[in-house]
């Protein structure tokens, strides 16, 4: 591979800005930054795999996202013991209900014939399955969600070190994406864009209102952590002593300490996933991808298997996807699902993609970077502007009052023009992913 | 008999209307969505900003004229105020298409540039309309509120349920439906419609006929424009306006343009009912309406609803995703990215 | 002095040029038939022709005026039609509305040149209500003529207008193409076809790489052993 | 080797391939010609697993292919080409042939990260088949160029050189000469025969061109109206009155025919 | 040190950006009383910094709080609002560095019990409490059958679970429930969901310029329901210009007394053109006052001093010290004495550091809400 000139402008300017953050503002913000540029890149990374390799047009980037993210509730949460002997039983003869079900399903699918008749069977079955699932179901989450529910309400994780969280989460996504892969993948472009903003929005909703499983709107906060605590830096001999030799301040440096250590976690995280990313991409089965989404048809008749491929790469970059939702709560150290809206998962991520300049990994990371850190420092940025422009006006106007008070709206102005700069100089995004043209 | 007119009454008031109502809002969204993705081949995410935009428009001016005391009641004033609305959105809407689109339009971008060169423009209009009304709540609404009231209905008819229906769901619908008549017609028979619809096709071929781009590009975003200040107007009539709401208003438009099949302006209205409708008979909750029609014993304990209402978006989405999967390509065979 | 002239054209896509200084000429009832081989620049010079390609060097001339800096349409609406090689058809519009986009720039009453039409391509008759990406590969080449012959234009320019059709269609199209030359319109034409075309054509170029190698009368070529060995497969 | 029994493909009221039956012996050049809009691509489309037909079956050596996957076909030795070019515009031609080899390792990913060497070996061998196909066809001048940026013919020409990628049992070519100089179109005819005599290869060519049909074909099918009008060698076609009629017309004897 | 900075978290972008303005501007009353003063540490001014906490998104939030704290230097930040992004900034952000924060809105049961240093503040009582003094109003009222909207985050699923606990727990029934989204197009769904469970009487707990006045209108549109129960979300007069006669009889609680304090407050913000009555900003104001006070108490804008003394200003004993007081006290605590701020919401914290939280019984009487008593 040839190290591209542009692409290392590119990502020393990126550095640069952060170093000016730092010596600007502050350290301390910087790394809170770059931290979120991490995560965000490796997100669109994982979107990357989707519509850069393949053309897979997946709006849902939220919904796994946030599966990543409940990841982290059911593996590092300690379990709840009240709920589970509430509606242990319960919940346990709800996952045999279920089990049965699918099994009856099953078994009166092979036993009949293509046609009509069995489709209507297998929804009458199905109905009838819901139901029954529901006797066992209802109790078992009426009684768990009724255990101390401004505190608990739940049936909490396996209490294991959230780092763990981080694989499962993208196992989660991966599981959900291969499901929804197998309804949704026939569908052509625009139409997979839209059933999976749908099912996007179906996985928030049960999130939102299973609260047995998650607490729902409820929030889960204070989550483990897998690095140390500012506090207890602050009272530990070592890191005193360290940074007394160092000569800095105890508070700034256990907080610049800590995102350090978050950082290093996540860059050996977007090292690992980056070296898969760019080995595929040019191998030969990254060419194959490549001609998939040229031309799936031709493809079909070369003897590539478009369906299952795209299934592939849809699994594949969901749970990338997951894996990093799973590292941003981590990183939030809670777990809210009204955070989650299409704006900022979705929306900000393709934006992401597409500026950094899709098809290419570099590109992907580079966007990461760049658009979570504008979208950060529009809001400082926005008041400025608004101040500088309305500078003139005098102290005591009424309209800059008026404009200064509107000015965190500039935030949305800001990154919209930014994209649309970036988008107007490099159409195919800052990195263009490579055509061999001579 | 009381009983059976109880019924329907009831299911008329609670879903019929308000699914129609709303679903007609969505349509009219989701035409001018279907406009901008038939002609100009892209997903539009700036319309509902620009919906709100030209809204603003429309209430800043009502508010002059409500100051200076002109009206047309009982029709509320904002409906004088419109033209100048639509005006104002279709200057923003060419505006944004000279300083933005454009340059891709020339440069023959993939479609989904487009996309998300809309998104920045979403952005920054988002951004404007909160900067000059900002993100506030705002009435506008005057003249007759309703219709048909539920107290007055209950007088005429005896009995005990009552029907309303809103003025701005009565000019909703009815202008929903003269819009698509219209629109039908212009892209079907016209032939600035012709020629639009032969540029969506094949851009270069259309070319090669005559076909004037920047006319064809010109009509569509006056289509669109017009079309999104009489739905933002008629929507901040019937509820109230807020940017916010707005924006979030995109998501169902897109679901109703797309599952009617994107490009057809008869696919958005359809796609508007199905997500309308969906959304309010499935959720509601029939007890009271079997029990007019049952005798007690037989009426189930619960409130007889297939979902609850924390599934409402789920469930327009599941009906949505199944539509898809059985008409890959929308109710009327819409075009694909 | 040629109806329609360019000269010296040079240009390409971005890259190399493709175009290396070709020149082609017609005159107002003329038949004349590119021929070269694949990827010689033969449908890219009859874009550069039609102004869809910046041209770097050359001028292109219709009757008195310099036309070289025209937008396509404005050619239209000066009297030049273009079959494409490739995407030439409106796909999602029926066959009728196909021809209607063929007249779109003409006010005076069209029905009589859709009766030629039809004639000439009776199938299209009989399916104008279909959607023109429904039918056969031959079928759509018929449609993307009947639009081009729609416009009436003075000069008419077919990039291959007889690949895919049936050899009954294609001797039906060149007849009526001499009849066409014969109401005294200029024909240009890329074919592939090139015996059956040149028989036809009164002049004929054979482009190589961007240049023009041979350029004579249909008649001449056809007898240049040259020629035919390297270029006509005979 | 392949036996097409009854096949019906309808498009709503439209009988696009109406009842047609026909056999493709092995080893033979098969040509199937007819009107435009007969049903020919469709009828390849229908044997080539695009399209389930509404009625019928295709056995391919004797087992019911019927509704089978493309790229199931492919795995069986069935290669297609397609009458409007399918290349993968964003891959260059070299990458266009060395993307058709079935089983490269390097298309699965385990492999890719664990046996780097093991790929390498392999893609210098597909990438030397490729470059041969190139040459054969004259495209080397284009070879690095964006498949999508290749004129009309090239583009057919790279069509048929995916088929000489890989060892096919039967290949289907949806007028592989539209659009192709002449000159080369007699070279390609010279490959299809090799291919035929030395490999073993089937062909069945869908091809408006009578002469090159001439040179390579027997037997020759003509298919009118959904249905199989006759089959016979390609004089017995041409003289035949109904094929005539509706298919060569009587231009043969036009006066502006001067060549023979 | 003469100029001090205060930041002001709130989320100015995102679902509650049409509630945010007028809280700031309350914060920002405060500051500038003092300012204006000229008492505070001998002649200090106070510069309030925003950030934007845009409500929902905690990353955002944590940046904005990092760059307030660590590159502003504020000294204590106002905020946030919506609980979970103020949870996540007092975690990761303003516990580790040592910041007060003091949140005017942040309503959630569960903030009461984070491990907070001592450096978690509010001026907002707990919605656990709220609940049983409506289910109390209710029932009084002769209320007995209700059904539920609540607005789907943690403050509206939280308010609308100790109601339905309270109320049912003191004889009442509830006839359904269902969540509304804030910002959506429609909300008839829900309300005829909700009016097929036969209720008269809605209890709404959203925010009053959100989906919570979506469910009302389309209510009385509909004619589902001709009586409501509001939330302290729900509270303030904009809701009533919006929707008119149907609302009266409406009865609701919100936080606060009825000391002078919240009626002078109102007056007080109507001069500088907030409405003193709405949502949160007597808590707002409350909020940065707080800070202000202990920081003169402690002498000095050290960031560990002040969260040393909000306690003991905050509370008994001392002079009491209302709204637009501030110079009274700043005076008394510069003197060497005690105050106790009582301020627009009658301030009292708990020993966890939030308002024990009176509540008054509002009733709309013509055009207005009008006090009926405290609790
Ligand atoms: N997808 C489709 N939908 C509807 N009709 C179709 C479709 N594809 C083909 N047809 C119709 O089926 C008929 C046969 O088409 P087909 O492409 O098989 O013809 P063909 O024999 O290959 O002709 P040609 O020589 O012109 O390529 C035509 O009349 C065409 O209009
Ligand atoms: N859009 C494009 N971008 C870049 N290069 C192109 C493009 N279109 C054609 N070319 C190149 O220009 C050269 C000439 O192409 P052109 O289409 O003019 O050939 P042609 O003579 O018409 O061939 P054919 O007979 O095969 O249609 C080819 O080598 C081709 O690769
Ligand atoms: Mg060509
Ligand atoms: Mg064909």
């Amino acid at each position: 591979m040839t190290v591209n000139p542009r692409a290392c402008i590119y990502f020393g300017l990126m550095a640069l800005a952060l170093m000016a953050v730092g010596f600007l503002q502050s350290w301390s913000l910087a790394l809170t930054i770059l931290n979120l540029c991490l995560i965000s890149s490796i997100m669109a990374l994982g979107l990357n795999m989707q519509w850069g390799y393949a053309g897979l047009f997946n709006v849902g980037v939220m919904g796994f996202a946030a599966l990543g993210g409940v990841a982290a509730v059911l593996v590092s949460q300690p379990p709840v013991a009240e709920a589970w002997s509430a509606g242990g039983t319960d919940l346990g003869l709800t996952v045999l209900a279920l089990a049965a079900a699918i099994a009856i399903i099953v078994l009166v699918r092979r036993a009949m014939g293509k046609g009509p008749l069995r489709t209507f069977v297998t929804f009458v079955l199905a109905i009838a399955g819901y139901g029954f699932v529901r006797i066992f179901f209802d109790p078992a989450s009426e009684a768990i969600e009724s255990v101390d529910p401004s505190k608990t309400g739940y049936l909490g994780g396996l209490g294991l070190p959230i780092i763990l969280a981080w694989p499962i989460g993208g196992l989660i996504a991966a599981g959900a994406a291969w499901m929804v892969g197998k309804i949704a993948l026939g569908l052509r472009a625009d139409y997979l864009a839209i059933a999976t903003l749908g099912i996007s929005e179906i996985v928030l909703a049960m999130l939102k209102h299973e609260d047995w499983l998650s607490r729902g709107v409820k929030n889960v906060t204070g989550l483990s952590r897998p690095v140390p605590y500012e506090i207890e830096l602050q009272t530990t001999d070592w890191f005193l002593g360290l940074t007394e030799s160092l000569g800095a301040a105890p508070i700034e440096a256990s907080s610049v300490f800590v995102k350090i250590c978050y950082a290093l976690l996540f860059v050996a995280v977007l090292g690992i996933l980056m070296w898969l990313a760019e080995k595929a991409l040019h191998s030969p089965w990254g060419r194959m991808m490549r001609a998939i989404r040229d031309n799936e048809t031709s493809a079909e008749a070369m003897g590539k298997d478009v369906t299952r491929r795209h299934l592939q790469i849809f699994i594949l970059g969901a749970a990338v996807v997951g894996l990093a939702g799973a590292m941003l709560v981590t990183l939030d150290g809670q777990f809210t699902p009204g955070t989650y809206n299409p704006l900022r998962y979705t929306f900000l991520i393709w934006v992401m993609v597409i500026v950094g300049g899709s098809g290419n990994n570099w590109g992907s990371v580079l966007g990461g970077f760049l658009i979570w850190f504008v979208w950060v420092e529009a809001e400082p940025a926005g008041l400025w502007l608004m101040d500088l422009a309305t500078s003139g006006l005098g102290e005591s106007s009424t309209l800059r009052a008026h404009l200064l008070e509107s000015a965190p709206h500039m935030r949305l102005f800001v990154m919209g023009l930014i994209l649309l700069l970036v988008l107007r100089f490099s159409p195919r995004g800052l990195l263009p992913a490579k055509t061999r043209h001579q | 008999m009381d009983d059976i007119l109880n019924a329907i009454v009831l299911l008329t008031n609670f879903v019929i209307v308000p699914a129609l109502a709303y679903g007609a809002q969505l349509a009219l969204g989701a035409l001018g969505v279907t406009i901008i993705f038939g002609i100009l081949r892209f997903a539009n995410f700036a319309h509902g900003d620009l919906m709100a935009f030209a809204t603003m428009v429309v209430i800043l001016v009502t508010w002059v004229l409500q100051d200076a005391g002109i009206g047309i009641a009982p029709l509320p004033t904002a409906l004088i105020a419109l033209p100048v609305g639509i005006l104002a959105a279709i200057a923003i809407s060419l505006f944004t298409d000279r300083c933005v689109y454009r340059f891709y339009r020339q440069k023959k971008s993939a479609p989904v540039i487009f996309v998300i060169a809309s998104i920045g423009v979403m952005f920054m209009m988002n951004g404007i309309v909160r900067v000059i009304i900002g993100p506030d709540d705002q009435s506008f609404g005057d003249g007759a509120r309703f219709l048909i009231q539920v107290t007055q209905f209950r007088e005429w008819t005896g009995l005990k349920e009552g029907l309303a229906i809103k003025m701005s769901q009565a000019l909703t619908l009815g202008v929903a439906v003269i819009a698509v008549a219209a629109l039908f017609w212009f892209m079907q028979r016209t032939r600035a419609g012709k020629a639009m619809r032969a540029y969506s096709d094949n851009e270069d071929l259309a070319l090669l006929s005559g076909v004037n781009p920047d006319r064809v590009v010109f009509y569509a975003w006056v289509i669109a424009a017009t079309l999104a200040t009489i739905a933002g107007t008629l929507y901040g009539l019937d509820k109230s306006f807020k940017p916010f709401t707005y924006f979030q208003l995109l998501l169902p438009i897109f679901a109703a343009a797309i599952v009617g099949g994107i490009g057809q302006p008869l696919g958005a209205i359809v796609g508007g009912f199905i997500v309308a409708f969906s959304e309010v008979t499935i959720t509601y909750a029939y007890r009271k309406f079997l029990l007019y029609l049952l005798p007690a014993e037989w009426v189930p304990d619960g409130l007889v609803q297939f979902l609850s209402t924390d599934y409402k978006f789920a469930i327009s989405f599941v009906i949505l995703v199944v539509v898809l999967l059985v008409r890959p390509t929308g109710v009327f065979r819409g075009k694909v990215i | 002095m040629s109806f329609l002239i360019a000269e010296n054209m040079v240009g390409g896509y971005g890259g190399s040029d493709i175009l290396k200084g070709c020149t082609i000429a017609v005159e107002k009832g003329e038949i004349v038939v590119i021929v070269g081989p694949n990827g010689a620049g033969k449908s890219t010079a009859m874009k550069a022709v039609f102004g869809m390609l910046d041209l770097r060097e050359g001028s292109v001339r219709l009757g008195e005026d310099d036309i070289t800096t025209l937008s396509p349409q404005e050619r239209v609406r000066r009297g030049m039609g273009f079959v494409p090689q490739n995407n030439n058809v409106f796909s999602t519009m029926t066959v009728m509305e196909n021809l209607e986009m063929g007249a779109y720039l003409r006010e005076d009453d069209w029905s009589e040149t859709l009766d030629q039409v039809f004639t000439l391509f009776p199938i299209l008759k009989e399916k104008r209500q279909q959607d023109a990406g429904e039918l056969s590969g031959g079928q759509r080449q018929q449609v993307a003529v009947a639009r081009a012959l729609m416009t009436r234009p003075q000069v008419l320019m077919l990039d291959e207008p007889t690949a895919g059709v049936s050899p009954i269609v294609m001797d039906e199209l060149f007849d009526r193409i001499i009849e066409i030359r014969n109401t005294g319109i200029a024909i240009l034409m890329v074919e592939q076809n090139a015996a059956q075309a040149l028989a036809i054509a009164d002049r004929g170029y054979v482009l190589v790489t961007g240049e023009n190698r041979f350029s004579d009368s249909g008649q001449a070529l056809l007898e240049n052993d040259e020629v035919r060995r390297s270029f006509l497969g005979g | 080797m392949i036996r097409v029994e009854n096949v019906h493909k309808h498009f709503g009221g439209l009988r696009a391939v109406d009842g047609a039956t026909l056999e493709i012996a092995k080893g033979s050049i098969t040509g199937l010609i007819g009107p435009n809009g007969a049903g020919k691509t469709t009828l390849f489309n229908v044997i080539a697993g695009m399209f389930a037909p509404s009625e019928g079956r295709v056995l391919l050596d004797g087992d019911d292919i019927t509704g089978l996957k493309p790229h199931e076909l492919f795995h069986r030795g069935l290669l297609r080409t397609f009458q409007i070019a399918h290349e993968f515009g964003s891959l260059t031609v070299i990458e266009n042939l060395m993307t058709v080899p079935a089983n490269q390792s390097g298309e699965r990913l385990l492999d890719v990260w664990l046996k780097p060497g093991q790929i390498r070996a392999q893609e210098r061998a597909i990438r030397e088949k490729a470059e041969e196909v190139v040459a054969f066809l004259g495209l080397e001048a284009v070879a690095g160029e964006l498949a999508g940026n290749l004129s009309g013919g090239q583009k057919k020409l790279l069509e048929l050189g995916r088929t000489m990628m890989v060892d096919a049992k039967i290949v289907f070519l949806d007028e592989v000469g539209a659009g192709v100089n002449r000159t080369l179109l007699r070279t390609i005819g010279d490959a299809i025969l090799r291919l035929n005599q030395e490999r073993g290869y089937t062909f069945c060519m869908i091809e408006h061109d009578m002469d090159f049909i001439g040179r390579l074909c027997d037997p020759v099918i003509v298919m009118a109206e959904g249905k199989v009008l006759m089959q016979g060698t390609v004089d017995e076609v041409k003289s035949d009155e109904r094929v005539i009629e509706a298919y060569l017309g009587r231009g043969v004897q036009n006066t502006r025919k001067v060549m023979a | 040190q003469d100029d001090v900075k205060i930041g002001v978290i709130l989320g100015f972008t995102g679902p509650i950006e049409s509630l945010t303005p007028d809280m700031a501007a309350s914060a920002e009353l405060a500051m500038t009383e003092v300012t204006e003063s000229g008492l505070l540490l001998g002649g200090a001014t106070v510069t309030p910094v925003r950030g934007d906490s845009t409500c929902v998104d905690a990353a955002a939030a944590t940046a904005a709080a990092e760059r307030l704290i660590t590159s502003d230097n504020v000294v204590a930040i106002v905020g946030a609002d919506c609980s979970g992004v103020t949870t996540a900034i007092a975690e990761s952000v303003a516990i580790p560095n040592g910041v007060v924060m003091v949140s005017p809105s942040a309503t959630s049961p569960a903030l009461t019990t984070i491990t907070d240093n001592g450096y978690f503040f509010r001026t907002a009582p707990s919605d656990a409490r709220q609940g049983e003094i409506l289910a109390d109003v209710a029932m009084e009222r002769g209320i007995e059958t209700v059904a539920i909207t609540y607005t789907n985050n943690d403050y509206g699923k939280g308010l609308a679970d100790s109601f339905a606990a309270a109320y049912q727990a003191i004889g009442g029934t509830v006839a359904a429930t269902a969540a509304h989204e804030d910002g959506k197009a429609d909300y008839s769904a829900e309300v005829a969901a909700l009016a097929a469970s036969g209720a008269d009487t809605l209890a709404v707990f959203g925010y009053l310029d959100q989906g919570g006045k979506g469910m009302i209108q389309t209510s009385l549109d509909t004619g589902a329901f001709s009586s409501f129960i509001l939330g302290d979300g729900m509270i303030g007069q904009s809701l009533i210009d919006n929707i008119g006669d149907g609302l009266v009889g409406t009865v609701g609680t919100v936080p606060g007394s009825d000391s002078e304090g919240a009626a002078s407050f109102d007056v007080y913000a109507r001069e500088s053109g907030i409405e003193g009555d709405g949502p949160y900003r007597a808590e707002s104001y409350d909020a940065a006052a707080l800070i202000m006070l202990a920081m003169q108490a402690a002498g000095s804008a050290d960031r560990a001093a002040i969260q040393a003394q909000i306690m003991n200003v905050a509370n008994a004993p001392g002079e009491p010290i209302g709204p637009g007081e501030l110079a009274r006290g700043l005076q008394i605590l510069a003197d060497g004495g005690e105050i106790d701020y009582v301020g627009a919401t009658n301030v009292e914290l708990t020993d966890v550091g939030e308002a024990a939280g009176s509540y008054k019984e509002l009733e709309v009487v013509g055009d207005s809400f009008t006090t009926i008593q405290v609790r």
